[in-house]
């Protein structure tokens, strides 16, 4: 498995030299090598079999005895890189290359950040890999932004990583607590922390995994980065980068600082559904299309945030499959304001309409992904909705109430996006316009996904199933020591 | 010793053989020179060769090189190395110029190894006097000049300082070998109330070495300094005399560790304010080099707080971050002066370089990314175990540098921002010189010390 | 030696030397005449170095450690004196001045 | 194969083949494959009929596969063929294939009909989903897909923005009712650890779980069958909705979907039996429904608006049946609802056709000579409706009032008036289209013309059922071995519906007062529009505008609930999200910077400043130590 | 004060003498004359280096100091003809500040004497102080760095050539200057 990581980053060197075949030569690699990587290690058959949370693949010394280089696998992790491998050759492929030829090495370097990330099972190599997947989108939004990108870019950059900075600041205290300064997953796992000192090793961790996810009130960066960033840009942070402070949250903070769920869990419950109202509400009234789906993101992830952290098993399944499925809509909604843009100059509602009339297929294949937004039933967003508000509701039934606003607001705030930019009559800048078809084909790919996880979403809940359930386990038991 | 045998000889033998040639063809020699010294005492640290056969004359353990400090001296003189070579040559015959940096490499190197009070004080003398002529090396410059006063007579002052203090560690111990200073005190001294003469002593004598690493409060003449000296000269002052001043620091601290807990309550805010302060004006800073020096300051508070823990058993932390730190503005420092001709000292001199030369664009970043300590470089490892060591002891000292290196981060990346400018006027064509590989030779052994630190273990 | 001295202590020595010490520190703070701060280090120097032949008498050092630093300190201070005095010519001969508080060419911008 | 699948597999083949490939195949094949495909359906549920009609426990069960397995907790896609399901797909797929043909023609002008056909069949099969699944989260499934397709249907012409703002609106007013059902389910799950109705309801049947919970259950689904039923206060969306083609309102909005509330509480009958609280409030939100509705309708000149409204009372009449636990009545009511409704929407298509997409009634009159079928076969849809003895709405209606009457007297008589006004505003509707005088003016009588025969069938078809449908739950003092459907329906049901037998004098009094209500009807919009030719468009008194404007519900709901959130938004992103919120973050930029500038003042180039900070230092150095020992 | 009671007068005059040439080198307006103080100064210090049994150092003092340091110091002022009262002197604020911190540091460092006592006890050791001794101890321990100020020598003697010598460059304008 580790050659996830170093294909990547062999193959970002090869097309850093350049050459017109670049983005296809990339897809085909980063799609290919990851089925032969995923078909032929019986690892991948364990991770998804075996009730084993997160057993290790890989072990080296890396820097000294404490740090070593290990790489872990599970169900959970597996489902996040099949995401990862998947939806990066769709970005690669839905980017004109030869307009940002830096774009595709740095993608493709992220692509091995974000495959470490995952898989990581040492708490130094995660923040490693952690910062390593920073550092390419931030080089992309600085380069290829459209405006004020410096201010911008330094600004999302430097708000991440006082977050990563303080989830490094917790490594290193368990770290010293941890049997001879040892960083492993496991040591770092069995260190016993008062309440106090576990509040404040917590503290460290929800901040860095508030930030990235984004919470509520630490969302600041996110509007304007996705607004102004290049559209591949959106899709890394919004479809895959996000997803590694929800996985953070699973695999480092529940674990990790288990004693302090029982003092954070009503916080955090309380800042997720009120950022799955407050994005809603205010994505209603966006002009510019990316923004207003950055602001619907956030109302997404709340909602995730909200059941991850209801600790019930419907909820780690729902966040898990959601947080699959968010990527794949999300990216999808934003590759369909990419070609709008590129097409017709602009993304702004007032200005677009009647797209429709011209490009049928373009516009099913939005619809589709819209609706899988909206979390329509047998398109991919409802399975996923369905468990995280239920195990909400098992939590309590307010917070499931207000959360479940959000399936009349997006669906409000989706249809007008929808109706503003395709439908009613055209104007001037959308006349008998035809979108080419080869830019179709990334969303045919996530349409793929949306129609067979909305039909039969139990297929990508086995690979994650077992683990998960370990996961709960490991989890309770931790707290359980406490309580 | 042998380092500094070679670099002595050698510097005086290019002195008489090179007097009227021009200093460009020296630099080789030179820089050969100091790349022979390095080898041989990294491969004594290692115990590969033993040169003790002709130091048997030496009669006392005044001077003795433990093993990291040996390597730390082979990194001093890699840097000189480094520095006397990728600078290009002033227009002038004779190597006087370089012959001092040597001479003064000489007194770092001495001051790692330096066990005795006196040897110590001869190592900052030999340091800092060759620097006080440096900075004014370019004599028509009446900046040169104003920073050349300006050094001299601080430093001075602070030779003053740090003199009362050990004259009254003397008083106070009745010896002038670190080590032996606290032994000489009674029993009871030991556990209790150490004499104010040596703790007075102690303070001073510190007040003289963190003037030599520009800690915050005695850092003012540093910023000046830099910005008037001759760039390499600034770069040299940056890195050898930080290296050399915090392991003698060390070295010093090591002997003190009884007394840790009672220096550390007045060199914490010490060194919290030289990060924070250091980082914050940092921020302000129009000029690339002022703004270097700055935080060059703040990297001083960081070492600071990991002197704050008993040192003796990961002294080896302190040499990886040295190294990283000196890689990285070394490297900064040659591009500064590579763009900075004109008159416009500020970020703007990097305005698209990425197009016009993509390996200095690359440097760049990386030695950024180094100074800045993010991942896949060896800042990244050597600021993470600096932190570890260190955070047992000073808890919240690290948890401030850590919003410290936070802030460092908004002024470190200054130069991206005109960085992929599509530049109006390219700035030369890229060419493959022996500067551009010697260049190339850093940036990888950042990027390969930073993805495979397993090296550095072998190293220190 | 002479037995008058021996109600001296070493603590007169160390006020003497610490006093000596501030005057030059003064100096040095209130001159601005370059050379005239050159010379009131040496004033501070000289503190030091009286200070060290005080505690060697005191401890009755065989090694005489405190005069060998003395020794060493002299020997400094020269080699500064000779590089420093070459520097203030240098800078008089490009700015007429040896006052430093017009050396404030160099600062914060 | 197994028949549920088949049934639902006809449909979906044909949303597949004419969304995927249906720009290119020709018209004919595109509508004819449609019509095909539902029809098969429908014959394949009749195949079954006597299988189910042999025996009160047959019913065919398909278990497809595990949707969704939360440690044990299992989500199947599982559905069944039961009395209930296959009397509403016989509903389903049978009018389904009536209004299918109707539409061949109906849509012959349209550029592509094979769009609507594929939405009318993806239509077809999520009602069957919804009707057929043998869990409340298969009917979910339906249950949100037909609100998707009413959104695709409604907004057809998506052209036109109005359209598509009532389609978002249709959608959303779904989704409010959505929400409620599924806390409902929610809290079933969470208290019987299923949704299966086989697990579900023979639980509550039994007794467990205390009437608090039954009645919060009862509550949640119906506000979602409120949401799909129209019902106050989220009615306002079905009237909009007639901005779909006509057929779209006839299947959907007429007969089909907007029963599935009614569906849904006769589903869970035995929860409401134990429920009485969430009853009564059926009834009242019924009655109240029923009543404003049919005055609303009283004063509407577009001639779908009117049906609409019609539409809207009556499905307050069926919830006012189940309120007062008359189950099978409801159902009936929606059985001979669907029969005269879509007959009357069909004919009002018809009408539209024949007078060239015109929809205003003021334009039309005296249309009966232009077009016969229509007119004849309107007149039966109306006195169906309307409740002319022995015709199929006269015996439904007449049984809802009788169970209202034996249960609350206010009620009853409420419901008398509403159902007075129902004939009056249909009987309104019918003189002003097709009797009097000629009112167009941009067109002339002489270019009216009567529909083809595939338009004309439907109608005929449609008529007889709405004649004759009453045959199908004869009340028991005709037959008194009980209705068909009671018989037919009566043993599925849990808790034992207990028929009300009153003595026949009762019963002879109320089929006296209904036949008077629809005579008064009849007379009084006769005396108005026909006697005094009393135009449409006429001055309206203070009640008759407020009628008109439909008692300015859409203006309130703009103004208490859309205008105020968007007003939020507004400010939440201007106001908080950008000034306050990014601001405060990033003004730690600035504030650093600040600091840092202070720094001028102490490194300002002079070197005497800078040893007397050194000394100052030292000495505080040094003092503090000397504090500290 | 009890400090100076019982204080031996010659030590007492020597170090009024001190204090009193170190006052007026800080100053005096006049250059010159606080060599001359300077020197001056020095002369009582090595009278202090006889009381305390360092003849040779005292004697070492008379000749690097007063000798050659201050010989070269005097020198470059005539050079620089700085030999009149060229210095504006500063305002009385400036003094405050410099007196104040000086005065603070002096504050500072004989209170943290006096908190304790220092008690070194007088060893009666004969001839430390001879050149003899001194010679030895200069020949074997302190060989290193005795070595080493050779380095020290050959940086300052090379840096003041450098800073010394004049170029082609400026040739013109060193005429003018000296």
């Amino acid at each position: 498995m580790e050659l996830l990581i170093i294909a990547p980053l062999v193959l970002a060197l090869v097309s850093a030299l350049g050459s017109k075949w670049n983005k296809w030569l990339s897809v085909a690699f980063s799609l290919v090598g990851f089925a032969l990587i995923a078909i032929n290690s019986n690892s991948v058959y364990r991770a998804i079999n075996e009730k084993n949370a997160f057993f290790n693949i890989v072990d080296m010394p890396w820097l000294g005895e404490t740090i070593h280089f290990s790489l872990g696998l599970d169900g959970i992790t597996f489902v996040l890189l099949l995401l990862t491998n998947i939806l990066i050759p769709v970005i690669v492929l839905s980017l004109n290359s030869d307009k940002s030829p830096a774009m595709i090495p740095l993608i493709l370097f992220m692509q091995a950040g974000l495959n470490g990330v995952f898989m990581a099972q040492d708490g130094i190599l995660f923040y490693l890999f952690w910062e390593l997947a920073m550092i390419p989108i931030y080089f992309i939004t600085l380069i290829y932004s459209e405006r004020d990108s410096f201010a911008t870019t330094i600004r999302f950059f430097v708000y991440t990583f006082v977050g990563s900075l303080a989830m490094l600041a917790s490594l290193i205290y368990l770290g010293s607590k941890s049997v001879n300064g040892s960083f492993a997953y496991n040591d770092l796992y069995n260190v016993q922390l008062g309440l106090r000192e576990s509040i404040w090793v917590g503290a460290g961790f929800l901040l860095a995994f508030a930030v990235k996810i984004p919470l509520f009130p630490f969302h600041v960066w996110q509007p304007n980065t996705y607004t102004y960033a290049p559209a591949q840009g959106s899709m890394l942070l919004s479809g895959i980068m996000l997803k590694m402070g929800l996985y953070g949250l699973l695999r480092w903070y529940f674990p990790m600082a288990s004693e302090s769920i029982d003092f954070y869990q009503p916080i955090i419950m309380t800042l997720a559904v009120i950022g799955v109202i407050y994005g809603a509400i205010i994505a209603m009234r966006q002009d510019d299309m990316k923004r207003l789906i950055a602001y619907s993101s956030l109302s997404h992830v709340g909602l995730i945030a909200a059941g991850l952290f209801a600790l019930n098993s419907s909820g780690f399944m729902g966040g898990i499959l959601q947080m699959f499925v968010h990527g794949v809509n999300v990216v999808g909604l934003f590759i369909a304001v990419h070609i709008i843009e590129r097409n017709y100059g602009s993304r702004s509602l007032n200005e677009l309409g009647g797209i429709a009339k011209n490009n049928k297929a373009f516009s099913i294949l939005f619809f589709l992904v819209l609706i899988g937004t909206v979390a329509a039933p047998l398109t991919n967003g409802f399975p996923g909705e369905f468990l995280l508000l239920k195990s909400l509701f098992d939590y309590s039934t307010t917070y499931a109430i207000f959360a479940g606003l959000t399936i009349i607001l997006c669906a409000v705030y989706m249809l007008r996006m929808f109706q503003f930019s395709m439908l009613g009559e055209e104007t001037q800048g959308t006349q008998n316009k035809h979108i080419p078809m080869i830019e179709l084909l990334p969303l045919f790919i996530l349409a793929f996904f949306v129609i067979s996880i909305g039909f039969f979403p139990q297929w990508y809940m086995d690979i994650f199933q077992n683990s998960t359930k370990g996961l709960l386990n490991i989890i309770s038991n931790a707290k359980g020591v406490l309580s | 010793m042998i380092a500094i045998a070679i670099v002595f000889f050698g510097a005086l033998a290019l002195l008489f053989l090179g007097i009227n040639k021009e200093e460009k063809q020296l630099q080789l020699a030179s820089s050969l020179i100091l790349g022979i010294a390095g080898l041989a005492v990294f491969a004594e640290s290692k115990s590969m060769i033993s040169f003790d056969a002709l130091f048997a004359w030496v009669p006392s353990s005044m001077i003795a090189f433990n093993p990291t400090a040996q390597v730390i001296a082979a990194v001093m003189a890699f840097m000189a190395m480094i520095i006397v070579n990728i600078f290009p040559a002033v227009k002038r015959k004779g190597m006087d110029i370089i012959g001092l940096m040597m001479f003064s490499l000489c007194g770092g190197i001495l001051m790692l190894g330096s066990q005795h009070l006196v040897v110590l004080f001869l190592g900052i003398e030999i340091l800092s006097i060759p620097l006080f002529v440096l900075a004014g090396s370019d004599k028509d410059n009446l900046f040169g000049n104003e920073a050349s006063l300006k050094y001299f007579l601080m430093g001075a002052f602070s030779t003053a300082i740090f003199l009362l203090g050990a004259a009254f560690l003397y008083g106070g111990t009745g010896t002038m070998y670190f080590h032996e200073m606290l032994l000489r005190l009674s029993f009871s001294e030991h556990f209790g109330e150490f004499p104010v003469l040596v703790k007075t002593g102690l303070i001073l004598v510190s007040v003289g070495l963190l003037f030599k690493v520009s800690a915050i409060p005695f850092h003012f003449w540093s910023p000046d300094v830099y910005e008037g000296s001759p760039n390499r000269i600034a770069a040299f002052m940056a890195i050898i005399v930080k290296i050399a001043g915090f392991a003698a620091f060390a070295q010093l601290l090591s002997a003190f560790a009884p007394m840790q807990t009672w220096y550390a309550t007045w060199m914490l805010p010490v060194s919290i304010i030289t990060v924070l302060g250091g980082n914050i004006i940092a921020l302000v800073q129009k000029s690339y080099k002022r703004m270097l020096a700055y935080s060059s300051i703040s990297h001083a508070g960081y070492l600071l707080l990991f002197l704050m823990q008993p040192i003796q058993e990961n002294i080896r932390v302190l040499g990886i971050y040295l190294l990283s730190y000196g890689l990285g503005t070394a490297i900064l420092f040659y591009l500064f002066d590579k763009y900075a001709q004109g008159e416009d000292k500020s970020v703007t001199i990097f305005s698209g370089i990425s197009k016009s030369q993509p390996l200095d664009a690359l440097a760049l970043i990386v030695a950024t990314f180094t100074v800045a300590g993010i991942p896949s470089t060896i800042g990244f490892i050597a600021k993470y175990q600096l932190f570890t060591s260190a955070f047992p002891s000073v808890k919240w000292g690290v948890l401030l540098a850590l919003i410290g290196s936070a802030i460092s981060i908004s002024y470190y990346f200054k130069p991206f921002r005109v960085l992929f400018n599509s530049s109006s006027e390219v700035k030369g064509a890229f060419s493959i010189t022996w500067k551009s590989v010697c260049l190339l030779g850093a940036v990888l052994g950042m990027l390969i010390l930073g993805i495979f630190p397993i090296i550095l273990n072998w190293i220190f | 030696m002479l037995s008058i001295f021996h109600s001296l202590e070493i603590s007169h020595y160390i006020y003497l030397s610490t006093v000596l010490f501030s005057i030059g520190l003064f100096g040095v703070l209130f001159r601005r005449n370059a050379i005239i701060l050159l010379m009131c280090i040496e004033l501070m120097l000289n503190a030091v170095n009286l200070l060290l032949a005080a505690f060697t008498e005191y401890m009755g050092d065989k090694q005489a450690n405190g005069q060998m630093f003395v020794f060493f300190i002299m020997v400094v201070a020269a080699a500064e004196a000779a590089v420093g005095l070459a520097i203030i010519v240098m800078v008089y001969r490009n700015t007429r001045k040896t006052d430093v508080s017009f050396l404030d060419q160099l600062k914060d911008s | 194969m197994n028949p549920i699948a088949l049934i639902l597999f006809f449909p979906l083949l044909g949303f597949a083949v004419n969304g995927i490939l249906g720009s290119k195949l020709p018209k004919n094949v595109a509508s004819w494959l449609g019509t095909l495909m539902v029809l098969m359906s429908f014959i394949v549920t009749l195949g079954y009929l006597n299988q189910i009609a042999s025996d009160v426990e047959n019913s065919i069960k398909w278990n497809a596969y595990t949707f969704l397995n939360i440690d044990g907790l299992l989500f199947k896609a599982s559905f069944a063929l039961d009395r209930l399901s296959i009397w509403m797909t016989l509903i389903i797929t049978g009018i389904g294939t009536l209004i299918h043909l109707y539409s061949i023609s109906y849509m012959d002008h349209d550029k592509n009909p094979a769009k609507f056909f594929a939405y009318l069949n993806f239509f077809i099969f999520n009602m069957l989903l919804l009707v057929l699944g043998s869990n409340f989260l298969m009917m979910f499934f339906g249950w949100e897909g037909v609100g998707l397709c009413s959104y695709l249907l409604i907004g057809f012409w998506y052209q036109n923005p109005s359209y598509g703002h009532a389609a978002r609106k249709a959608f959303v007013m779904n989704r409010i009712g959505d929400l409620g059902l599924l806390l409902g389910m929610f809290l079933i799950i969470k208290n019987y650890g299923s949704l299966e109705y086989a697990d579900v309801l023979p639980a509550i049947a039994q007794g467990n779980g205390g009437t608090v919970l039954l009645t919060s259950i009862g509550i949640l689904l119906f506000i979602g069958a409120m949401g799909k039923s129209a019902q106050i206060p989220l009615f306002t969306w079905l009237p909009d909705a007639m901005a779909g083609p006509t057929p779209v309102s006839a299947l959907i909005h007429a007969a089909t979907m907007v029963t599935a509330g009614i569906y849904l509480v006769i589903r869970c009958q035995a929860l409401y039996s134990l429920a009485p609280m969430a009853q009564e409030l059926i009834l009242w939100i019924g009655l109240a429904t029923a009543f404003i509705g049919a005055l609303i309708g009283l004063r509407q000149n577009d001639i779908k608006k009117v049906l609409a409204y019609s539409t809207v009372s009556q499905l307050g009449f069926m919830f006012v049946a189940l309120g007062v636990g008359a189950y099978t009545t409801a159902l009936f009511h929606v059985t001979t609802h669907a029969f005269f409704k879509a007959l009357l929407f069909l004919g009002a298509g018809s009408v539209i056709h024949g007078v060239h997409e015109r929809q205003d009634i003021s334009v039309m009159g005296g249309l009966k000579s232009k077009m016969p079928i229509t007119y004849v076969t309107f007149l039966i849809g109306t006195l169906a409706i309307s409740g002319f003895p022995l015709l199929s709405g006269f015996f439904s209606k007449d049984e809802i009032l009788a169970n209202v009457f034996h249960h609350n007297i206010f009620a009853y008589i409420v419901l008398v008036f509403s159902a007075l006004l129902t004939a009056t505003y249909m009987f309104r509707l019918l003189f002003l289209t097709f009797h009097g005088t000629f009112r167009g003016s941009d067109y002339s009588l002489s270019d009216v013309h009567e529909s083809n025969w595939k338009m004309t069938v439907p109608l005929i078809v449609l008529a007889v059922l709405s004649v004759f449908g009453g045959l199908l739950n004869l009340p028991h003092y005709i037959m008194h071995s009980g209705g068909l459907l009671s018989n037919w329906l009566n043993p599925t049901f849990l808790i034992f519906e207990n028929p009300i037998h009153a003595e026949m004098s009762t019963e002879i009094v109320l089929i006296s007062i209904a036949i008077g209500v629809f005579l008064f009807g009849l007379i009084y919009s006769r005396n108005q529009y026909i006697t005094k030719g009393l135009h449409p468009e006429s001055p309206q008194s203070g009640m008759g505008n407020v009628l008109k404007n439909k008692f300015y519900f859409d203006e309130f709901y703009d103004k208490a609930i859309v205008k105020p959130i968007e007003f939020l938004g507004d400010i939440l992103f201007s106001l908080f999200d950008t000034l306050l919120l990014y601001g405060a973050t990033f003004s730690v930029h600035p504030i650093l910077r600040f600091v840092g500038q202070l720094n001028r003042k102490i490194q300002n180039g002079n070197i005497e400043y800078y040893l007397i900070y050194m000394v100052g230092a030292i000495a505080l150095l040094l003092g503090l130590n000397l504090l500290l020992a | 004060m009890d400090v100076f009671s019982n204080l031996p007068l010659p030590f007492l005059i020597l170090s009024f003498l001190t204090i009193l040439g170190a006052l007026y080198v800080v100053t005096s307006k006049n250059p010159v004359h606080s060599v001359l103080a300077l020197i001056l100064t020095f002369f009582t210090i090595s009278a202090h280096y006889v009381l305390l049994n360092a003849q040779f150092l005292a004697i070492v003092n008379l000749m690097v100091y007063a000798g050659a340091i201050m010989v070269l110091f005097l020198f470059v002022l005539m050079l620089l003809n700085l030999n009149k009262e060229s210095e504006p002197i500063k305002s009385n604020l400036w003094g405050f500040a410099a007196a104040i911190s000086a005065g603070l540091l002096l504050l500072v460092l004989t209170a943290a004497f006096q908190t304790s006592g220092i008690a070194v006890m007088k060893a009666n050791a004969e001839g430390i102080g001879l050149v003899k001794n001194l010679g030895r101890v200069l020949m074997t321990e302190y060989l290193v760095p005795f070595e080493l100020t050779g380095i020290l020598f050959v940086s300052a003697m090379v840096g003041a050539v450098l800073l010394g010598k004049r170029d082609k460059n400026d040739s013109v304008k060193s005429e003018e200057t000296l």
